[in-house]
């Protein structure tokens, strides 16, 4: 899985999308035009990028509370997942989801979720699917450090090993689980291991690192195409903002904040080493970056103009039929 | 036509779809059995119930797949792949055991169509064992149907016989929404003439299984057969409109009401709790929408608010009796 | 007395009585915070709603403890450690979460009591955040009560203003049973006047919010603001008797009853889901004991049979109005 | 924790109550005089005895539902646990709770339990009970290996060594969960090793032979008792019977069921092994043999002779006030 000069714009169109929109988001959450509540991916992104790289839309992602930006790197319409955070008709589940259930199915995102480990199970279900037919498709449950304390989780685990299943728990380990501290809340030396002690294999990478992360996922996933079973990979990711916008983080050091932003910002990085090695240009680069805050932009005015959904829809799409 | 165990009809319904459509696939506990074992012999054992060892023969492993005792786990597993394209029955061995598993039932399957904005399609059936009868005590005995019932998004199923079961869970199977399909355990050896081929039973139909101008009865699951004894007592006396909805979510609200319509009395029996049970609801919805129909007021028969004992001398007062329902029937006669 | 909000009332109850009884404890999920962050402070936090870090600061981790995001280990370990002579209350963030952790509180905690004979007493408080209204969506903003209500063994109670919160969760504190208490979101802020001592409201007595003798309107939880604010704009025309039973189990129906004797009209609003709710419950008692009494069909407003929108604007069509509750008292009126 | 003479004696009795008791409930279920259906401990008596024989009446267990050899290991009253099986109105729980469902709260014994794996979240609460009271009292959740997939039992792990509780995992592995063998369910290489992933030790023990329970749920014990934390400790001990009554065993070898009763009996391992060492003596264990089938008969003949239920006792006890 070499990264190609498409793959390489392809990867920092992703990680510079989900950033700008997560800013912006931010943004528009402080302002108050945005219903409801938010946590934003802002500081994970090279996790996100650096396993759906390595996907089509034939295989499937499960997400959690904090998942703008697995749906960006899945490829999700980025216009439509802005108007459904504006809880507006035309967003991608007509304004009845908001920013904790976006879902693209047949782009295979099975959508957010806001409740903690339960997108795991699901995960194992689209894995379940894929080896079912036959196919070499995958499935990659995302999850923060928190969600692998949940028991949904922990059976997840054993049952993709029982049933040798394509599915990859892709660990997002931000330190925090809302405003408590992992090494309060896990027991174990390290998530990693508690999860080989499954019987599976499990790994490690910065989640600050996007190449580190496409490397790790890539083994992973290429390990469960070949009928190899379940991996974990748990992959070490700042977080920058607080557990959801609003957040006051008396928790949290402010230093560790700084030095998180300064040092581990996983775009940057992804900038210097393409521009250091050679494999891009700043004006390549650049020219990402005026897309997609234009795309941003865009979305934003789209969304806050938008219809609203109608006083039927509150009570169509319950069932298919009833 | 055939001489069909209520037990034989669930698994004619899952081996004729299975047979029908190669995305159906049964997941459980134990369903097969025998993996693992000293016997080495999949399949040995077919299930608690001994109902679907013959599926495993017959469709291999890859679609009768048995697990380790992980609900959420299975129920999660089966909703996902019910959301990408697979058409799963899930076993919950008990439906007592919901209490494990119960988010990926109502936050996860029931949910998805809406909160997704009307993508997704989650053809997924539970299939589960409930009811008191057998001394099982208070966590193998309830009914919980009245939960499930509550929750949008989900359909349930009450069959109360072997020809209901059989069209119903092949109807289950073929729906595009998530199916709980509650399976009595007092009913699973009565027997019935099934069909041999597939027939369906659409949900929201109630059966008249009696018919009579004076009263009302609507009855769930087992207790269709209970009141029909009654119905068959009294007849002559007092003329029984016996009404098995079949489905309780959706409801036949209008075979319902045309009936009290028609008798202006009503009694409900349900097997389960009361409070906020189906028998609340239907005297509910007649009480609000045949109000001017009504002569007398409306009763219900139901288990106590209480868990179920374990003592048979006990469960047989905690289960509604026929005679508690005849006392019903005579007293809004009255 | 003083002012306090609906938050403050809470944590204030919870207050009294660690102090007055160290068997109380108190455990959940960032109800203190900061533990292991890098700001080393536990406390700094104070749970989610901000309501319980003080405790934390008075009490100690002995008794006030945060745990990893585990709910059916804090469930079944809150209700063991009651089983064992502690006093626990356990906070569930959202009513929501109730799939991940139902077994330990409906097939566990609640049956203790009648499954061993008599023997157990467990005084347990589940305290959880329920209702729609803050554009949460379709998992952080369901009522659930009704299926709480169906569990034998369990009480739940619904408090309306932070005056009946205090009393009603101090009850809930003394109580030797298993208590659900749910706190509506949209309620925190509220302001009133409350006690600074301790002083219980017993459970299964309804409060009487307003006075009237044309029709009788049982609310619950918040919506015995919006009923109240339509029995305000009414007064004069249709006088209502307003009903806020406080408690779902036990309910009072004693109260409810005797003020449909005298109206003889009956509305009830509930924002939960309507099928086996609580909104159907009180008409099916009401038209199973007062049917004599009732002049007119009774009403109910009620959410839709639909998971709850994250669009404020459908979210508001979903949540019972005053007009639709105005619509429907002048509806059993006619 | 060296055992004297009179602590032989009574562990003696225990294996023997349990083995004596679990024979004669297998008997009359089958001439159809109980009620229900029901699990034996037949084969797995030293894991019980091997554990309770550290315990005292403060110390709390939770129980499966295959629960007879708990109850008595602990001490429960054997009259009134027959009673209970016959669901009769002096029976432990009044005849209200059966097999599954027998509890002696004063005596630490919080109950057998129809739920897979939901015992062991609320020994975690008597530990909890226990620490936060400044005791040096545990508790010991006993589970199958089939419970050990149960998502609120990784919790209870997780939770035990976040909060150093003095809780230890009692594991029975007997092979089996229902008719599904260990191979097939358990995705780990082991269950210990998979509990000491979890950031605990994780022993393993004989289950056949009492005295390796019992030294090696002593060291557990001791260790949590000294505030040492949780602890998890697998004993290997036969399932002579069925999953429950009336299972035919198809998925078993005959052979495995001869093996393990001619082999692994550890009631006969106990008696060889202190005549052969002469710590006890043939005239001592033959008094007690003669004591427990005379309590065994005496319970049954009680039993069966005794008061059913009365009616009012079906809406008692639901509350303690309502
Ligand atoms: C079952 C459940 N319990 C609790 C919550 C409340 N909650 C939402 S996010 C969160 C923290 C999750 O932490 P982690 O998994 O590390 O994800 P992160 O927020 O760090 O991305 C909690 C406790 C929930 N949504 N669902
Ligand atoms: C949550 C739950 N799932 C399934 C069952 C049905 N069941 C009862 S016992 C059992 C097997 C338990 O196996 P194990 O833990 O190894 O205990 P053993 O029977 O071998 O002692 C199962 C699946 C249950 N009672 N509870
Ligand atoms: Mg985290
Ligand atoms: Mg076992």
């Amino acid at each position: 899985m070499p990264l190609g000069h498409d793959d390489l714009l392809r990867a920092y169109r992703i990680l510079k999308t989900i950033r700008e929109f997560e800013m912006r988001v931010s943004k528009e959450y402080e302002a108050g035009t945005i219903p409801g509540f938010t946590h934003l991916y802002l500081g994970q992104e090279a996790v996100a990028a650096g396993f759906c790289m390595h996907l089509t839309d034939d295989d499937s992602i499960s997400s959690t509370h904090r998942g703008h930006g697995h749906c960006i790197a899945k490829g999700c319409d980025v216009r439509r997942m802005m108007l459904e955070i504006y809880c507006k008709r035309d967003g991608t589940c007509h304004g009845k989801g908001g920013s904790m259930h976006i879902a693209e199915l047949w782009r295979g995102m099975l959508g957010a979720n806001g409740i903690v480990g339960a997108g795991v199970p699901l995960a194992l279900g689209a894995a379940l699917s894929a080896k079912t037919r036959g196919t070499d498709r995958v499935a990659v449950a995302f999850g923060g450090d928190g969600s692998t304390n949940q028991g949904g989780v922990f059976e997840s685990m054993n049952m993709a090993v029982v049933l040798k299943l394509p599915l990859i728990f892709a660990v997002e380990n931000n330190g925090y689980g809302e405003h408590t501290g992992i090494a309060y809340h896990l027991g174990a030396p390290s998530i990693a291991s508690r999860a080989a002690g499954f019987g599976m294999p499990a790994s490690e990478a910065d989640g600050a690192d996007f190449f580190a992360v496409y490397e790790a996922a890539g083994a992973a996933i290429a390990r469960a195409r070949a009928g190899g079973g379940p991996m974990t990979v748990v992959c070490d990711a700042p977080r920058w903002r607080g557990h959801f916008e609003g957040d006051a983080q008396a928790y949290r050091d402010p230093n560790e904040i700084r030095h998180i932003r300064e040092h581990r910002d996983c775009v940057k990085r992804f900038r210097e080493r393409v521009l250091g090695d050679g494999t891009l240009t700043a004006a390549e680069l650049d020219a990402i970056d005026a897309e997609v805050l234009r795309l941003i932009e865009e979305s934003v005015v789209a969304a806050k103009a938008a219809p609203q959904p109608r006083p039927e829809d509150l009570t169509s799409d319950v069932y298919v039929s009833y | 036509m055939s001489k069909k165990s209520f037990r034989e009809a669930i698994t004619e319904a899952m081996r004729l779809e299975m047979a029908r459509d190669p995305r159906v696939i049964f997941m459980g506990e134990d369903i097969v059995g025998g993996h693992g074992g000293s016997a080495n012999n999949p399949g040995a054992s077919g299930g608690i119930m001994g109902a679907t060892g013959s599926l495993f023969q017959q469709f291999g492993a890859a679609r009768v797949i048995d697990t380790p005792i992980s609900e959420t786990a299975i129920m999660g597993m089966a909703a996902g792949a019910a959301l990408t394209g697979l058409r799963p029955i899930a076993e919950l061995m008990f439906a007592d055991f919901l209490g494990v598993c119960f988010d990926q039932i109502y936050n996860q399957a029931a949910k998805f169509r809406y909160m997704f904005g009307g993508q997704a399609k989650t053809p997924l059936v539970i299939r589960t064992m409930t009811g008191a009868g057998v001394a099982s005590a208070a966590q193998h005995s309830q009914a919980l149907w009245p939960i499930f019932t509550h929750i949008p998004g989900l359909k349930v199923v009450l069959p109360s016989t072997p020809y209901d079961a059989q069209g119903l869970l092949i109807q289950a199977i073929r729906d595009d929404d998530p199916v709980i399909f509650m399976e009595h355990k007092a009913l699973y050896n009565d027997l019935g003439e099934v069909p041999d081929e597939a027939y369906t039973i659409p949900f929201g139909e109630a059966n008249l299984v009696r018919e009579g101008k004076d009263v009302t009865v609507v009855a769930f699951g087992r207790m269709v057969h209970f009141a029909a004894q009654v119905a068959d007592q009294l007849r002559g006396e007092i003329g029984i409109d016996l009404i098995d909805p079949r489905t309780t979510s959706p409801l036949d609200t209008d075979t319902i009401l045309d009936s009290v319509e028609a008798t202006g009395r009503l009694v409900v029996v349900d097997e389960a709790n009361p409070l906020c049970s189906l028998a609340s609801e239907v005297i509910s919805v007649v009480a609000s929408e045949a109000f001017d129909a009504l002569k007398a007021a409306p009763r219900k028969v139901t288990a106590p608010h209480t868990p179920v004992p374990a003592a048979p001398i006990l469960e047989n007062l905690y289960i509604p009796s026929p005679a508690a329902i005849e006392r019903a029937v005579r007293a809004v006669m009255a």
